[in-house]
């Protein structure tokens, strides 16, 4: 059993109801062991930066200290020194504080001169920070999901959408590419989903503007939606429980803005895996959400002839060769290079 | 070289040291013989009782041949060295202690109240109220002190003048019995002294050329300890296998004892003809075999060296340049 | 007291009396480092004039000097100008000692008083230094008047052709089965729009049959033995499976091998050739090679189409590749550039969209020879485009990629511009960041361009995308940008894509710069000995570097450069021995064990181990007096002339003054 | 800031340059702004998703810092605007860290109090209230406070979309507090001082 | 606490085809930096023998700066890696002898880096400043902190007793 200290967020109690749900159903078939961090608080989100720099980095940094005292092996259990983070905007935050406490070591010092009033310190680097997707594909590994399946998605036409704080700025180098990253395609495809390819996988749903700047957000929910749609998607599949809200929660508000008619479904990946693995939708948390999945699911279940993997050039090409696909492989190489 | 019809004077000394360099003479067995047939031994506290007012009531330069071995760590010390000078004309710098301070120079990495107090207050010491002993002590008879302990032991040669270094702990017995035969000669005035400050019983290059292990090209990914090794290659220089020798660095002269049968070469030795500082020469010859080109890799390789300044000072901390701020070997 | 040593404190002007007080310096070193052997200390305005060498070569003839002290400027400025004097004066010019008191005192610091203390102190470890100087004799050694060229793109064609044209042997070596490079990829060369063949091809040919030319494709350096004047080289000649004897070069192999494979190579995988091949049609030398990895017969045992049609007899499949070995007195390297991997910019989509092509694609695209005989059509192989992106900087002036500038993209992008808009009137945007079109005729090619109605678009290129967002742009690719003169952000819909993709330091340059002993810079390319004065010298004598080798450049400039590098070679073979600087590392064979630490510190192969004695051994010609292995030795058995430890440890206690008291 | 004389104005120059502003932005970034190494490429103001809605591409903005144009930077809406996305800040050739510079004019545009609209920054603060006084963010109290207050006619339309998240058991309906909000205290209002203080 | 009447003594060690170049370029651009270094000039930061350094600071200087071109930029290919190879065991040994590590310092400066040359010079000055002087050569326990702990200098014989014995 592999044992990691979970940071879950503000929305996992909340509107992300569903992905603690979903998470919850899958540790076990996979092996996991997540160890919640002891009075953890908010992330401070996008918002504190943008007010204040020391206070939104001890914020953020609290948490760091408070998780680097759980590292030691406790009563017989094994010790670890990494963080998952299943909200894309935790993780970051998380993730950018520990770099940033390196990369400039004076903000480093007063972070920790904050902490000190409240008795606790951290030194940057102690943590991996590590979103729980990156857990799932390098940790746990393709293989023992695809082994865990006994319900395949076969049919299930998925839109991966991993939105932008995930595989962005990266400063630890932990994705295979920015901008068309595959570890939630090769995930999916795992269990036995057929995974469109959709370029808009790291685009924005819009982040806050849903609340201060609706038409801008709109917008940007809108062509997630559109081209998933254009490109026959039956759903979408998310990392992130902001982008969830956005896109669901917010998905009629948009039609209604732009005089649309889109039914999107978006369900959390680890909703999905559950499926797979053969959970009840009710304990993964499906049914809570706004846009519902009932018709997009029916595909599940349902007798389909295995479909192949479209590992082919979307479009059938005469005439001349195309250049070898950019792998994974030489993403990451490249990115730590 | 006055002799005088009768037997030349010998005389040797202990200081600071464990007493192998004694041992390491008479493991010469019957050339032992030779001595006496050939010499007067005045003086040899381990071997014969002699008194310091006898020497001290002999004329000047009346001993021919002085060994001296051990470091100079006390004030007793200090007054033996320079008395024995005083009255020897060829005064032997006898073992690493005496040469260069050997494993009794090592504590001079600490201070030397912490040493007393380590020596009376470990916690295998049962000493509860800190008693330590006296300098001086009234008895009936007079007053009776012990030697007062110097804040760095030093080698022989920065507290009189040496004519001669013999380096090894203990020097190897062949190599004793070499020069015991190059100085009957000398007597006999069928050769001559080599110049002063020269180094006898030793070669002038290093361990690598007696040893028999094969050598390569080296570059190495790891340092490791030679018992985390399984097998060590018996054939194979150690260096290559990772293992810290520091046979590159170390005078020739004992036939490479130590890694002939398997045990890396710990230096005792001292330094090759003309360097310096004998540590600085491990540093770079440890260095140089590293195959690695960012601090983080070398900094790996290097965690496998956990003392390094031990690994390359062990027998020539109070010689080198910064402990004792003077040229390991003062030749040429 | 040996020495008797001169110390001569320069004024500079006013560029070393203004901080320091050069009198009271003069002095002081008269006084205080007379026992060290100091009879005259001297200060003059400017020591380097006639008239300050004339004192010096004066004070050697008549007080029989034997270590000279000038304390001046850089050594890198007057070195040579006073060991040329102290010659003049019958003084062995390595016992001059030059003390830098100017740009490492009087310029560097304004109190005066803390400048003369450390002028004192410099002039003080120059004193103790020069006393430990030896005399040096420079060595000599003849020049092998043979020259091996390596790399057969125009650089190096360049190259050997000015070398064999003036009577010398040249070896050109090729890893490609063909010269030509990838100049012979493409159809127009900017700004004049020749085309290419036609310039390149008479070239080829002239060194292809050049009396004076060895040529070797399909080989490559394996080996790189001694130093100037004496290169011993090995070279690997790959096995053609062709006996070139036999071969006349009619092409029947290739017409009747039943294996297609992708040209990755010429066609930029754009195209196929069989698995026996020469690349194209004027290819020089004219044989084909079989490629063994796709060879059918090779692969499963049988076949062999090539060898029952072959008229001569000429397929051998037994043949083994082979070694030969040369010696060369120098060696020109024209090794060239690899094009920047586009994939890696995953935002533009290369890979993943079809219709992206990098700028060697379209070159092949747009080559009449190439795989669509030159008609400029999307990756349908029919369609052509009705508008064209082009977009410059891929790869370049990019910090997650290449910080460099690659040189030839913005006229390169220049000339895809004019061959789209002429081939296919199509429109076409250019994404530039700064238009460089500097050098004869360039900017004139721009202006050409814009009049033509290429439309361009100042805006690092953000992605290119086929989602669409809006009607007119389904199907189409999106290339999303900000137009930065316009302040807007502009999604333009095209066809066709291009990028103008960087050039790279080929992917093993790092590993040839080894062979041949020479470094490479942070972005990999070859460095040249100086920068500006020194530009295909390398800091190995005899090895010189041209083309892009050196650095992104494109063909004028890489011609220019492969002839100023004969240039050089020749005048080496003509003054017919060099003399090589003194400074070298020696081994004390008594000393010395054989524990062969030092063996593997040489980056130049100069340290041998001679395993009868157990000694090691250096060869002073090879050896570059770095000092690496002085440093290492731990038994002390090696040392170095000019930087010895007795030197360095002189000027350490001269520099922090211990030598101020007799010894 | 310095004081424009009259004969600038008259000759149409509207702002004086604070070449101050440049240097104060790089130190109120997080890590290592790298924003003197802009060269005006484009590619942040390409990347940007929301690009359509900003006074100023980030370039401009970056432009208009260099020649320190202090108030029509703090006025702009480009820093509320920026959704955070970070694709400029992987794009850039140049390694700016423009996400982050983004947040520190946020906080420059508070200070100075300059913002145009004060939506954008009162979320911010509505959000920063509930975390400083439970330690989580509280959606529900979120929510309704700012949409009570700047888009109270778009409340009735989103009532539905509330009511399904609530019922659907997404919006807890009472705060959650963490336990040592004390220590989180401390920890916030000694923040607070050295910021007032770097 | 930093003493700023205390002028540290440094010895520098320069390649001479980059570091030595960037302190002439520092000074053809008469860039000022502190006087406290003197210069030597090495081949290549690979002729660096650990014995300098040491003699250096036992014969008097508070510190050693070692320059040597970029890792990838050696005039002899590689032979700086083998400086930084050497440079940090060395640090290891001095650790271990009591000498803070910082006291010896390597710094990468090309021939173009006289600005960076000049800065890191004097940002060393100013580290060795708030390390004080490096006392070897005194007398090892005067250095130490001994006097306080020790409860029995009466065992230890003052310095000044132990002088060489050298005959007439």
């Amino acid at each position: 059993m592999k044992k990691y200290l979970l940071y879950p967020g503000c929305s996992m109690e909340s509107s992300g109801r569903a992905y603690r749900d979903s998470i919850n159903a899958i540790v076990e078939p996979l092996d996991l062991h997540f160890e919640e961090i002891d009075d953890w608080n908010c992330c401070g989100a996008t918002e504190y930066l943008g007010i204040n720099l020391i206070p939104a980095y001890s914020l953020i940094a609290r948490n760091l200290a408070l998780a680097a005292k759980q590292t030691h092996p406790v009563n017989g259990t094994e010790g670890t020194r990494t963080v998952v983070a299943p909200c894309s905007a935790c993780y970051l935050n998380l993730a950018k504080a520990d770099y940033y406490m390196q990369e400039r070591p004076s903000l480093g010092v007063k972070v920790n001169e904050a902490l000190a009033a409240g008795d606790l310190q951290y030194t940057a680097g102690t943590l991996d920070v590590r979103h729980l997707i990156d857990i799932l594909v390098y940790d746990v590994g393709l293989e023992k999901i695809r082994s865990a399946v006994v319900r395949p998605l076969h049919g299930l036409k998925v839109a991966p959408y991993m939105g932008c704080m995930l595989p962005r700025p990266d400063y630890q180098h932990r994705w295979s590419d920015h901008e068309h990253p595959t570890e939630l395609d090769d995930l999916l495809r795992a269990l036995g989903a057929d995974v469109i390819d959709y370029p808009l996988t790291t685009s924005c749903c819009g982040g806050h503007m849903t609340q201060i700047g609706p038409e801008t957000a709109f917008e940007l929910i809108r062509r997630l939606v559109a081209d998933a749609d254009e490109r026959d998607a039956q759903l979408m599949a998310t990392v992130c429980p902001m982008c969830q809200m956005n896109v669901d929660a917010y998905q009629n508000e948009m039609n209604r803005f732009f005089g649309t008619d889109y039914h999107m479904p978006i369900l959390f990946f680890t909703q999905l895996m559950g499926l797979a693995f053969g959970r009840e939708p009710k304990e993964l948390g499906i049914g809570v959400e706004l846009v519902n999945s009932r018709n997009a699911l029916a595909h599940i279940g349902v007798e389909v002839p295995v479909t192949q993997e479209p590992t082919a050039p979307r479009k059938k090409v005469e005439g001349l060769p195309m250049p070898r696909r950019w792998t994974k492989h030489e993403g990451r190489k490249e990115a730590v290079k | 070289m006055t002799v005088n019809g009768s037997k030349p004077k010998f005389a040797m000394y202990w200081a600071a040291s464990c007493g192998g360099c004694e041992i390491a003479v008479l493991n010469t067995h019957e050339k032992i013989l030779d001595v006496d047939a050939n010499f007067d031994v005045v003086f040899w506290p381990v071997a014969m009782d002699a008194k310091y007012k006898d020497v001290e009531a002999m004329e000047d330069g009346s001993i021919l041949l002085t060994l001296f071995n051990g470091g100079i760590r006390n004030d007793e010390n200090e007054h033996l060295a320079k008395l024995l000078r005083r009255k020897s004309q060829i005064m032997v710098s006898f073992g690493s202690c005496a040469c260069e301070g050997c494993i009794p120079g090592l504590a001079n990495l600490s201070p030397v109240g912490d040493i007393v107090h380590a020596a009376y207050n470990t916690i295998t010491t049962d000493n509860p109220n800190e008693i330590y002993p006296r300098i001086s002590y009234d008895v009936p008879e007079g007053e009776l002190h012990i030697p007062k302990l110097a804040k760095v032991l030093r080698p022989l040669d920065l507290v009189v003048d040496v004519d001669c270094y013999m380096p090894g702990c203990p020097p190897e017995s062949h190599q004793i019995a070499a020069v015991i035969d190059l100085v009957i000669k000398v007597v006999k005035g069928e050769a001559e002294l080599p110049p002063k400050g020269s180094v006898i019983g030793a070669g002038d290059s290093t361990v690598c050329d007696e040893c028999p292990r094969a050598r390569n090209v080296k570059s190495i990914k790891e340092f490791k300890r030679i018992q985390d090794i399984a097998p060590v290659d018996p054939d194979l220089c150690l260096l290559e296998q990772g293992i810290p020798c520091n046979g590159p660095a170390t005078r020739s002269g004992c036939n490479a004892r130590c890694p002939a049968v398997g045990a890396q070469c710990i230096g005792c030795y001292g330094p090759a003809e003309g360097v310096m500082d004998y540590g600085a020469r491990l540093i770079t010859a440890f260095s140089s075999v590293i195959d690695a080109n960012t601090t983080e890799e070398i900094d790996r390789i290097l965690d496998g060296i956990p003392d390094p300044t031990g690994q390359v000072y062990r027998f020539n901390l109070a010689g080198s340049l910064l402990k004792a701020n003077r040229d390991a070997w003062k030749v040429k | 007291m040996t020495e008797k040593v001169g110390v001569y404190v320069c004024h500079c002007g006013s560029n070393i009396a203004g901080t320091v007080d050069v009198e009271d310096v003069a002095h002081w070193a008269a006084e205080k480092l007379g026992h060290q052997g100091v009879i005259i200390a001297r200060e003059y305005k400017f020591m380097c004039s006639s008239l300050g060498q004339e004192l010096i070569e004066k004070d050697i003839k008549e007080l029989g000097l034997t270590r000279v002290v000038v304390a001046a400027c850089s050594p890198h400025l007057h070195e040579k100008t006073f060991r040329i004097a102290a010659k003049n004066a019958g003084l062995n010019p390595y016992l001059v000692e030059l003390a830098s008191i100017r740009e490492q005192v009087s310029w560097v610091h304004s109190d005066k008083v803390v400048a003369t203390a450390k002028a004192k102190a410099v002039v003080s470890g120059a004193v103790s230094r020069a006393i430990q100087n030896a005399p040096l004799e420079e060595l000599k050694v003849p020049i092998n008047s043979n020259t091996l060229v390596v790399g057969g793109g125009i650089a190096g064609i360049q190259s050997a052709l000015e070398i064999a044209n003036a009577g010398f042997h040249v070896y050109l070596v090729e890893r490609e089965p063909s010269i030509g490079g990838h100049m012979a990829q493409f159809d127009k060369t900017f700004p004049t729009l020749d085309c290419s063949a036609c310039i390149l091809t008479p070239r080829m040919v002239e060194a292809g049959t050049h009396p004076n030319i060895t040529l070797l494709t399909w080989s490559e350096v394996t080996n790189v033995a001694g130093y100037v004047g004496n290169f011993h080289v090995t070279i690997k000649k790959k096995a053609r499976f062709i006996n070139e004897e036999l071969c006349t070069g009619c092409g029947i192999c290739q017409e009747k091998c039943p294996k297609k494979v992708i040209d990755d190579v010429y066609e930029a995988g754009l195209g196929y050739r069989k698995a026996v091949y020469t690349p194209f049609a004027q290819a020089v030398p004219n044989f084909p090679v079989m490629d063994k990895d796709n060879c059918t017969y090779f692969e499963k045992g049988t076949c062999k189409a090539c060898e029952k049609f072959c008229p001569t007899g000429a397929i051998d499949f037994n043949q083994q590749d082979e070694l030969l070995h040369i010696d060369v007195g120098n060696i020109v390297l024209a090794t060239g550039y690899d094009l920047f991997d586009a994939r890696r910019v995953s935002n533009y989509g290369y890979g993943r969209l079809p219709n992206v092509f990098t700028s060697l694609e379209f070159e092949r695209l747009s080559n009449a020879a190439g795989p669509t005989n030159g008609n400029i059509v999307l990756r349908d192989g029919k369609t052509a485009p009705k508008s064209v992106g082009i977009i410059h900087c891929v790869g370049s002036r990019d910090r997650n990629f290449n910080n460099y500038c690659s040189v030839i993209c913005c006229m390169q992008g220049l000339k895809f511009a004019h061959l789209v808009h002429e081939r296919t009137g199509a429109t076409v945007y250019n994404f530039y960041i700064d238009m460089r079109t500097a050098y004869k005729a360039y900017d004139e090619f721009y202006q050409r361009v814009l009049e033509e109605g290429t439309l361009f678009v100042r805006g690092k290129v953000a992605e290119v995308t086929d989602a669409a967002r809006y009607s007119n742009e389904k199907g189409k690719l999106i290339i999303q940008t900000e137009d930065t003169l316009a302040g807007k952000q502009r999604r333009i819909p095209v066809d066709m894509v291009i990028l103008s993709s960087g050039l790279q330091p080929r992917h093993d340059a790092k590993e040839v710069g080894k062979l041949f002993g020479i470094s490479c810079s942070m972005d990999g390319w070859f460095t040249e000995k100086h920068p500006k004065l020194d530009p295909v010298a390398t800091m190995t004598e005899g090895i010189y570097i041209v083309g892009c080798a050196q650095g992104p450049k494109d063909i004028p400039s890489s011609v220019a450069q492969g002839a100023a590098a004969s240039a050089r070679v020749l005048d080496k073979i003509l003054q017919k021995e060099v003399a090589l600087e003194p400074i070298k590392a020696t081994v004390n064979k008594e000393m010395c064990s054989g524990c062969r630490i030092c063996n593997g510190l040489c980056p130049f192969n100069a340290i041998g181990f001679l395993a009868d004695d157990n000694v090691s051994e250096i060869n002073p010609a090879l050896c570059q007096g770095c000092g690496t292995c002085v440093a290492a030795c731990p038994a002390g058995a090696i040392s170095g002339t000019g930087f010895s430890n007795e030197q360095i440890i002189a000027q350490i206690d001269g520099l922090l003054m211990r030598n101020l008291e007799p010894a | 800031m310095p004081q424009m004389t009259d004969e600038r104005v008259r000759a149409g120059l509207t702002h004086e340059e604070d070449l101050s502003l440049l240097h104060e932005v790089s130190m109120k970034t997080a890590g290592v702004s790298r924003l003197e190494m802009c060269i005006q490429c484009g590619t942040c103001g390409g990347s940007c998703p929301a690009a359509q809605d900003m006074d100023h591409t980030p370039r401009m903005l970056f432009a208009m810092l260099r020649a320190g144009m202090r108030e029509e930077v703090l006025r702009s809406n480009t820093q509320w605007i920026c959704v955070s996305c970070y694709h400029c800040v992987v794009r850039c050739p140049q390694e700016v860290h423009i996400a982050d510079v983004m947040y520190a004019l946020k906080g420059m545009s508070i200070r100075a109090k300059l913002y145009a609209d004060s939506t954008a920054p009162d979320f911010s603060q509505t959000f920063i209230d509930m975390v400083e006084s439970y330690g989580r963010s509280f959606e529900m109290g979120l929510a309704s406070r700012h949409y009570l207050k700047h888009f109270p006619l778009r409340l009735p339309g989103m009532m539905p979309m509330g009511l399904g998240m609530i019922f659907k058991g997404r919006m807890a309906l009472v705060p959650k507090k963490i336990e040592q909000m004390d220590q989180l205290k401390k920890i916030l209002d000694r923040a607070k001082q050295l910021e007032m203080i770097s | 606490m930093t003493d700023h009447n205390f002028e540290p003594t440094i010895i520098g060690f320069t390649c001479n085809w980059c570091s030595y170049r960037a302190s002439d370029l520092a000074g053809t651009a008469r860039m000022k930096y502190a006087p406290n270094v003197r210069l030597i000039r090495l081949m290549c930061s690979g002729r660096l023998d650990p014995t300098f350094v040491l003699r250096a600071l036992s014969e008097g200087a508070d510190g050693v700066m070692i320059t040597g071109c970029h890792p990838g930029e050696c005039h002899y290919i590689e032979q700086n890696y083998k400086a930084l190879r050497r440079f940090l065991l060395l640090r290891r040994v001095l650790t271990g002898l009591g000498i803070e590590p910082e006291r010896v310092k390597l710094v990468w400066a090309s021939a173009a880096e006289g600005a960076r040359f000049a800065s890191e010079t004097t940002a060393f000055v100013e580290e060795i400043r708030k390390l004080g002087p490096l006392n070897w050569g005194k007398d090892e326990g005067e250095r130490r902190k001994d006097e306080e702990g020790n409860k029995n200098s009466s065992f230890i014989i003052q310095p000044s007793s132990f002088e060489k014995e050298v005959p007439a």
